[in-house]
C-alpha cells in the first residue's frame, strides 16, 4: 500500500475568491508579509502497490480536478 | 425600557435584518452592531445572525472571529451576556472557542434548506426558557456546513450537563453528530443553533411562529413577568 | 509590449487586421473603417468586435423585438420601458418594482457550477443597477433527457451554482423551472432571474451626463476572464506566453454581496448620477453604453483599472468580463463621499476617467491614445440584419402527424397506471431535490415559493403589499407552433401568477433558440416573438426587458425553440395570498374553464408514447383574462382558500401536488358525457382549480356564471383521507402518489 | 520573496463526506485499488523572506486550518 498525494489549484488566470478573502484577512490579523494566497484542494490516497501513474493521473484529470479550471499535481 | 439586543453585521451576514425584525416583533429593541466597531454600545444580549461572513470560503466563521467586535462580544460573554448564534452565527462561536466541537460540511454535501421538526431538550438556557423540556418544534433549517462535529468526550459532556439545546427530529438534515442542532456554553448564557428560528416568527413568511420562543425566553429574563 | 495608437492607425492605413478571428464580416469590418475614416486600432477593434456580436447588439434579433414596443399596450404602471438594463413597474405607495430574466446557457455548459452562478451574478447587477435592492431569483433550467450522462454531469453543478451564488448573496429563490428533454442535451438552458425594489424617485440610469464628473470602476480587479477571441489580438502586440485561452469566469458571491450593500448606501446618499454594471464585454460596454446615453464624451484612462494579472494587454482589459464590477458616474464635489463609503464595504474603488464633451469616448494607455470612437456607434448603432425566414420543411408535415390514434388508457386501473407513470415523469416529478438547495427564507418576507405557482415577496411590513413573479415557457408546444407556444406559455405565467391572487403587471422574456442563420430558426424565432407581443398587447401587460440566447444547437440541431416567459404581479395585501395546497376539510373543488380533447405537444404524448406532433392547447387570452379576474377577485373576498393552474400532465398533476403538498386526500368526480382520460390529462389551457370553503360556494358560483366563465363542480377535500379517489375510475394512495411523485429525482441525481 | 505550502487534512477521526464520495465514485470509473480518499486544503502563499517559520505557524494555526477538527503540515 502507498500513499499519493494530488495537490489541484486554480489556474493561475483564474480567479480565487477564497485566496482573496483570506488574504484581506490578514491584514485585519496584523499579519504582514504576506503577498499572495491562493486556495486548492489536497487529496490524500491511499492505494494498492499495482496502481500506476496512468490510472492516478485519470483519476486526479477526471474525479479530483476540474480540468476546465484546475491544474494538478500528483507526488508519491 | 425594552431589552436592548445587538444584531451584529458582518460582511456577508444575510440573515441580520430577520433577527433583528424577529427582536422587534417579540418586543425588544434591535441594535445593529458592525463588525469593525468594537462597542457593543450598552446592549443587553447579542445575537450572531446567519449569513455567509467573508463568504465562508475558507471554513464558516473563520474569518469573522477575528472581527473587533468579536473581541467585546467574547469578553462580555464569559461574563454571562447572552448571545445568540444562529447558524454562520453558531460557527462563528465555535471557531471563537466560545461554544465547543465544529461545524464541517453537510455529509450529503449539499446546501439544504427545509422546515426541521426539532426536540427542545435544554428549556432552561437564557434563550429557551419560553419553552417545555421534550417540546417538538418546526423551524427551518438551511446550511451547507451544518454538520456538528467534537470529540466523543465532548459530546458526552455535553449530553451529560444538558448543554445539548436541540436536536433535530425526523431525520438528520446534514450529519450532525448525535442529531445536535444546538448546544449551549456551561452557564447557559452562550447558545449556537443551526436552525433559523428568526425565520419563525411570522405564520405569513414562515413554516409558523415556533421560533418565538428563543427571542421571548431573552426578554423573560430581562423582565420578569 | 507595443501598443497600437490612434496615430499610429493613421500612419499604417494598410495594416492587415485579424478581425475574422474575432467574429466580424468583411462588411462590418469596412463600415468601422468607415466610421472612423481610418482603420481601427487594436483597442478599437477589440471594442467594435464585442459590442457588436449577436449577443450584446441583438443585430439578429433587432427588428423583431421592435414589436415589443411598437404594440406595447398603454399603461400608467411603466417607469422604465425596454432598452435599460431593466424595466420598471410601479408598485403602488411610491415603491417601484424591476425584474429582468436573462440566459447563462453556454457558460454553464462549459462550467456548470460557474457558468450558472456568474448567471445569477449578472442579472442580480442587472437588478441593481437600476438602484433597486435586489430581493428574489429565480431560476429556469433546461436539460437533456434525465437519465442521460451529459444531465447527470451538468443538472448538479448548475443546482450548486445557482444555490450557492444565490445563497451567498442572500436572496431568496422563490422558482422557475427543471425540465427536461433530448433537444437540450449538449445545450442545457440556464435563465436567471431577479426582482428587484426601490422607491419610485430613486431609479437610476446608465448615462454619462454633465463635463466633468469622474468615471469610476469599483468593485473586483479585472482578469482575463472570458476573455474569448480578442486574445488573438493581445498575443499579437506582445510575446509572453501565458495562457490565452477564454478563461472561465469564476464568481465571487461574498464580492458581489458587498457590491450590492456598498451601491445601496451609495444610492441612499444620493451621490452618483449614472451607473452600469459590467457583464457582457465589460468596460467596452460600459463606456460606450454610458456615454452615448449621456453626454457622448469620456475619457478614460486605461492603466489606472486595477488588475489581477499585471501582464494584460489595453485590448485584453477593454474585453474582460470579470465579474462583479460597476461603473459610476459622480461628481467631483462628492467622490470623496462616494469613495468613503466604499472604504466601509472594503470595495476598491477608482477613478478611471471623467465625462467630457467630445462627443467621443476616448481612452488613454500611459497617455497614449488608443481608442477615439463615437461611442453610439459602437453602443447603439451596430449591425442590422433581416435574416431569412424560411418555415421548416418538416413543419406541416410534424402538424399534419397529431398522434390521435395513439392507444390510449380506458379501463380505471389503465387510468391508475398512467397517472402513477405521468407523476414520475421528470418533467412533472417533485423538484424538492432542486429547490431544497436554495435558501427560500432570507429576507424574511417570502410569502410564497417553490412549490407554490408562483413566488411571493411581501414589500412592506406595514402596508402587506406584495409581488408574484412566475416563469413558464414549452419548447414542445412552441415546436408545434411558435406564435401559439409563445402565447401559451405568456398565458401559463400570467395564470400562475393570478391564482396566487396578484394581478398581472408586467412581462420580462429570455428566448432561447438555435441558429439566426438558420432560416427556419428565425421562423420560429419570429412567430415567437410575434405571439407574445401580440398576447402581450391583448393582456395589456406590456413587455419590460429581456434577453435573446441564438445558437443553442449541436451541429445542424437546433433546441426545441424555447421562450421562457416571466409575469410580475401586484397583490395589494399578501395576507390574502392564494395557496395551492388543498387544507379545508368538506371545501369543495372545482374545475374552471374548458376542458378539450388537446394532446398535441402533451406530457402524456411524451411519456407514453415519446411522440411529437399536432397542434398544441388553443390559447384563448380573452378567456385567461377572465379566469384570472375571477382568481384575484375571489382571492380578494376570500372566496377560495387555494387554487392551482392546470398544464404539463393536465389536471392530473394539478390534483396530485394540491393533495401531496399538505398530505391531503380528495374525492374527485368525473363530469357526466366527459372521458375521464381526456379530464384527467388533457392540456387545454385557461384552466385551474380552486377550491371554496362549504357555505361559500353559491357566492363562488355564482360570480363564474355572472362572468361567463365555465366551471364545474370536480370534488371535494377529505383532510383525514389518505386516498385521491377518481369515482368510479381507481383510487390511488397518497403514500403511493408520493413515491411515484418525489422518488425519480433522488434516484437520479443523488 | 518565498513560496510557503501549507496543506490542512481533517482529523483522522472526523468524517469527511466528499473523500467517501470520491471513493464511492471510483468504482464506477473502473478504477480499482484505491482504499482511501481524504479531501483537504492545499494553500500557496507567497511570503516576503523576512516572514519566520513562527509567524506562518501562527496563520496555519489560528486562520488557515480549525485545531478541532485539522491537522495541517507546512512546506517552504
Ligand atoms: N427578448 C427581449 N425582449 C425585450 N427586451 C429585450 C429582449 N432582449 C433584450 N432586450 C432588451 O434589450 C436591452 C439590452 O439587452 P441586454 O444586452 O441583455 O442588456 P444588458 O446589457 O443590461 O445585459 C435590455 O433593455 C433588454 O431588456
Ligand atoms: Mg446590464
Amino acid at each position: 500500500m502507498a500513499r499519493v498525494v494530488v495537490d489541484v489549484v486554480l489556474k493561475p488566470e483564474i480567479l480565487d475568491p477564497q485566496g482573496q478573502a483570506i488574504l484581506g484577512a490578514l491584514g485585519r490579523l496584523g499579519i504582514d508579509g504576506v503577498k499572495s494566497v491562493r486556495q486548492g484542494k489536497h487529496f490524500e490516497l491511499d492505494i494498492d502497490d499495482g496502481v500506476d501513474d496512468e490510472a492516478i493521473t485519470k483519476l486526479a484529470d477526471t474525479l479530483l480536478a476540474n480540468p476546465v479550471i484546475e491544474d494538478f499535481a500528483i507526488r508519491r | 425600557m425594552p431589552t436592548r439586543v445587538g444584531v451584529v453585521t458582518f460582511p456577508g451576514s444575510l440573515d441580520d435584518r430577520d433577527a433583528a425584525r424577529a427582536v422587534r416583533i417579540t418586543g425588544g429593541e434591535a441594535v445593529s452592531l458592525w463588525h469593525a466597531d468594537p462597542s457593543l454600545h450598552d446592549v443587553d444580549a447579542v445575537i450572531l445572525p446567519g449569513g455567509f461572513s467573508y463568504g465562508d470560503y475558507l471554513r464558516a466563521g473563520a474569518i469573522a472571529r477575528f472581527a473587533p467586535v468579536m473581541e467585546s462580544i467574547i469578553e462580555s460573554a464569559r461574563d454571562g451576556m447572552p448571545v445568540l448564534g444562529i447558524c454562520n452565527g453558531f460557527q462563528v462561536l465555535c471557531e471563537s472557542h466560545l461554544l465547543p466541537g465544529a461545524l464541517v460540511r453537510n455529509d450529503h454535501r449539499k446546501f439544504v434548506c427545509r422546515d426541521q421538526h426539532l426536540l427542545v431538550e435544554n428549556a432552561g438556557t437564557t434563550w429557551t426558557n419560553q419553552y417545555r423540556e421534550g417540546q417538538e418544534i418546526t423551524i427551518p433549517i438551511k446550511n451547507g456546513e451544518g454538520g456538528y462535529v467534537a470529540d466523543r468526550d465532548v459530546l458526552d459532556e455535553l449530553e451529560a450537563n444538558g448543554r445539548v439545546v436541540v436536536r433535530y427530529l425526523g431525520g438528520n438534515p446534514n450529519g450532525s453528530q448525535r442529531e445536535i442542532a444546538g448546544i449551549a456554553n456551561e452557564a447557559g448564557n452562550v447558545v449556537g443553533l443551526m436552525p433559523h428560528p428568526e425565520h419563525a416568527v411570522e405564520a405569513l413568511t414562515g413554516p409558523g411562529t415556533d421560533g418565538i420562543g428563543f427571542f421571548t425566553s431573552l426578554l423573560g429574563v430581562r423582565e420578569p413577568a | 509590449m507595443t501598443v497600437d495608437t490612434v496615430k499610429a492607425a493613421r500612419k499604417s492605413s494598410k495594416l492587415e487586421q485579424p478581425y475574422a478571428e474575432l467574429g466580424l464580416k468583411d462588411d462590418e469590418y469596412k463600415r468601422i473603417r468607415d466610421i472612423l475614416g481610418r482603420r481601427p486600432t487594436s483597442a478599437e477593434l477589440t471594442m467594435y468586435s464585442v459590442m457588436w456580436s449577436e449577443h450584446c447588439s441583438y443585430k439578429s434579433s433587432k427588428v423583431h423585438l421592435r414589436q415589443f414596443s411598437e404594440k406595447a399596450p398603454k399603461t400608467d404602471a411603466l417607469l422604465v420601458g425596454i432598452g435599460e438594463n431593466a424595466g420598471v413597474v410601479e408598485a403602488g405607495d411610491g415603491w417601484a418594482v424591476t425584474f429582468k430574466i436573462e440566459s447563462h446557457n453556454h457558460p454553464s455548459y462549459v462550467e456548470p457550477y460557474q457558468g450558472a452562478a456568474t448567471g445569477v451574478g449578472g442579472i442580480v447587477r442587472d437588478i441593481l443597477t437600476m438602484g433597486a435592492r435586489p430581493v428574489a431569483v429565480m431560476d429556469s433550467l433546461r436539460f437533456g433527457r434525465a437519465d442521460a450522462p451529459d444531465t447527470a454531469r451538468l443538472l448538479p453543478g448548475v443546482v450548486a451554482g445557482v444555490g450557492g451564488y444565490g445563497n451567498c448573496l442572500g436572496l431568496p429563490n422563490i422558482g422557475g423551472e427543471t425540465s427536461f428533454d433530448e433537444s437540450y442535451a449538449g445545450n442545457p438552458l440556464v435563465n436567471a432571474l431577479c426582482v428587484g425594489v426601490m422607491r419610485a424617485d430613486g431609479i437610476k440610469l446608465a448615462s454619462a451626463k454633465g463635463k466633468g464628473n469622474k468615471v469610476i470602476l469599483f468593485g473586483a480587479k479585472t482578469g482575463r476572464d472570458g476573455i474569448g477571441g480578442v486574445s488573438v489580438l493581445a498575443s499579437a502586440t506582445f510575446t509572453e506566453s501565458d495562457a490565452k485561452r477564454p478563461s472561465v469566469q469564476v464568481g465571487d458571491p461574498f464580492a458581489e454581496k458587498v457590491l450590492i450593500e456598498c451601491c445601496l448606501e451609495i444610492f441612499a446618499a444620493d451621490v452618483v448620477t449614472g451607473i452600469q454594471d459590467l457583464g457582457g464585454a465589460g468596460l467596452s460596454c460600459a463606456t460606450t453604453e454610458l456615454a452615448s446615453a449621456g453626454d457622448g464624451g469620456m475619457r478614460v484612462d486605461l492603466d489606472l483599472v486595477p488588475l489581477r494579472e499585471a501582464s494584460m494587454a489595453p485590448e485584453e482589459i477593454l474585453a474582460s468580463e470579470s465579474q462583479e464590477r460597476m461603473c459610476a458616474i459622480v461628481d467631483p464635489e462628492r467622490v470623496d463621499e462616494f469613495l468613503a463609503v466604499c472604504r466601509k464595504w472594503d470595495v476598491l474603488a477608482t477613478v478611471i476617467g471623467e465625462v467630457t464633451d467630445t462627443g467621443r469616448v476616448q481612452v488613454f494607455w500611459h497617455g497614449e491614445r488608443i481608442v477615439d470612437v463615437p461611442p453610439r456607434t459602437v453602443a447603439h448603432d451596430g449591425p442590422v440584419y433581416e435574416r431569412p425566414i424560411e418555415k421548416p420543411a418538416d413543419q406541416d408535415a410534424l402538424v399534419e402527424d397529431d398522434g390521435k390514434e395513439l392507444s390510449r388508457p380506458k379501463s380505471g386501473d389503465e387510468l391508475r397506471a398512467a397517472l402513477l407513470e405521468l407523476i414520475a415523469s421528470p418533467n412533472v416529478a417533485d423538484k424538492s431535490w432542486v429547490t431544497d438547495q436554495y435558501d427560500r427564507y432570507v429576507l424574511g418576507n417570502t410569502v410564497l415559493a417553490q412549490p407554490a405557482d408562483a413566488g411571493m415577496i411581501r414589500l412592506n411590513e406595514s402596508t402587506n403589499r406584495g409581488i408574484a413573479v412566475a416563469t413558464d415557457g414549452n419548447g414542445r408546444y412552441t415546436r408545434l407552433d411558435p406564435y401559439a407556444g409563445a402565447r401559451l406559455a405568456l398565458a401559463e405565467a400570467y395564470r400562475n401568477v393570478a391564482a396566487t391572487g396578484a394581478r398581472p403587471l408586467a412581462v420580462t422574456n429570455c428566448l432561447n433558440f438555435g441558429s439566426p442563420e438558420d432560416p427556419g430558426v428565425m421562423w420560429q424565432f419570429s412567430e415567437a416573438v410575434r405571439g407574445l407581443a401580440d398576447g402581450c398587447q391583448q393582456l395589456g401587460i406590456p413587455v419590460t426587458g429581456g434577453n435573446v440566447s441564438f445558437y443553442n444547437q449541436t451541429g445542424q440541431t437546433a433546441i426545441l425553440p424555447t421562450p421562457v416567459i416571466g409575469v410580475l404581479g401586484i397583490i395589494d395585501d399578501v395576507t390574502r395570498r392564494t395557496p395551492h395546497a388543498f387544507h379545508t376539510d368538506g371545501a369543495q373543488i372545482y374545475l374552471l374553464g374548458d376542458t378539450l380533447d388537446e394532446f398535441g405537444g402533451s406530457e402524456w404524448m411524451s411519456v407514453a408514447h415519446g411522440f411529437l406532433g399536432g397542434r398544441p392547447p388553443a390559447v384563448d387570452l380573452e378567456r385567461e383574462r377572465l379566469l384570472a379576474d375571477v382568481l384575484i377577485d375571489s382571492a380578494r373576498d376570500g372566496l377560495v382558500d387555494s387554487a392551482h393552474d392546470l398544464a404539463e400532465a393536465g389536471l392530473a398533476a394539478t390534483l396530485v401536488e394540491a393533495c401531496l403538498h399538505r398530505n391531503v386526500g380528495a374525492r374527485v368526480v368525473v363530469p357526466e358525457g366527459v372521458d375521464p382520460f381526456v379530464f384527467l390529462f388533457a392540456e387545454s389551457a385557461g384552466r385551474a382549480i380552486v377550491t371554496v370553503p362549504r357555505g361559500d360556494e353559491g357566492r363562488f358560483t355564482d360570480m363564474c356564471a355572472d362572468r361567463g366563465l365555465p366551471f364545474a363542480r370536480i370534488g371535494v377535500v377529505d383532510v383525514l383521507s389518505t386516498d385521491l379517489e377518481v369515482q368510479e375510475q381507481f383510487t390511488v394512495s397518497l403514500a403511493d402518489l408520493r413515491s411515484a411523485w418525489s422518488e425519480p429525482l433522488p434516484a437520479l441525481f443523488g
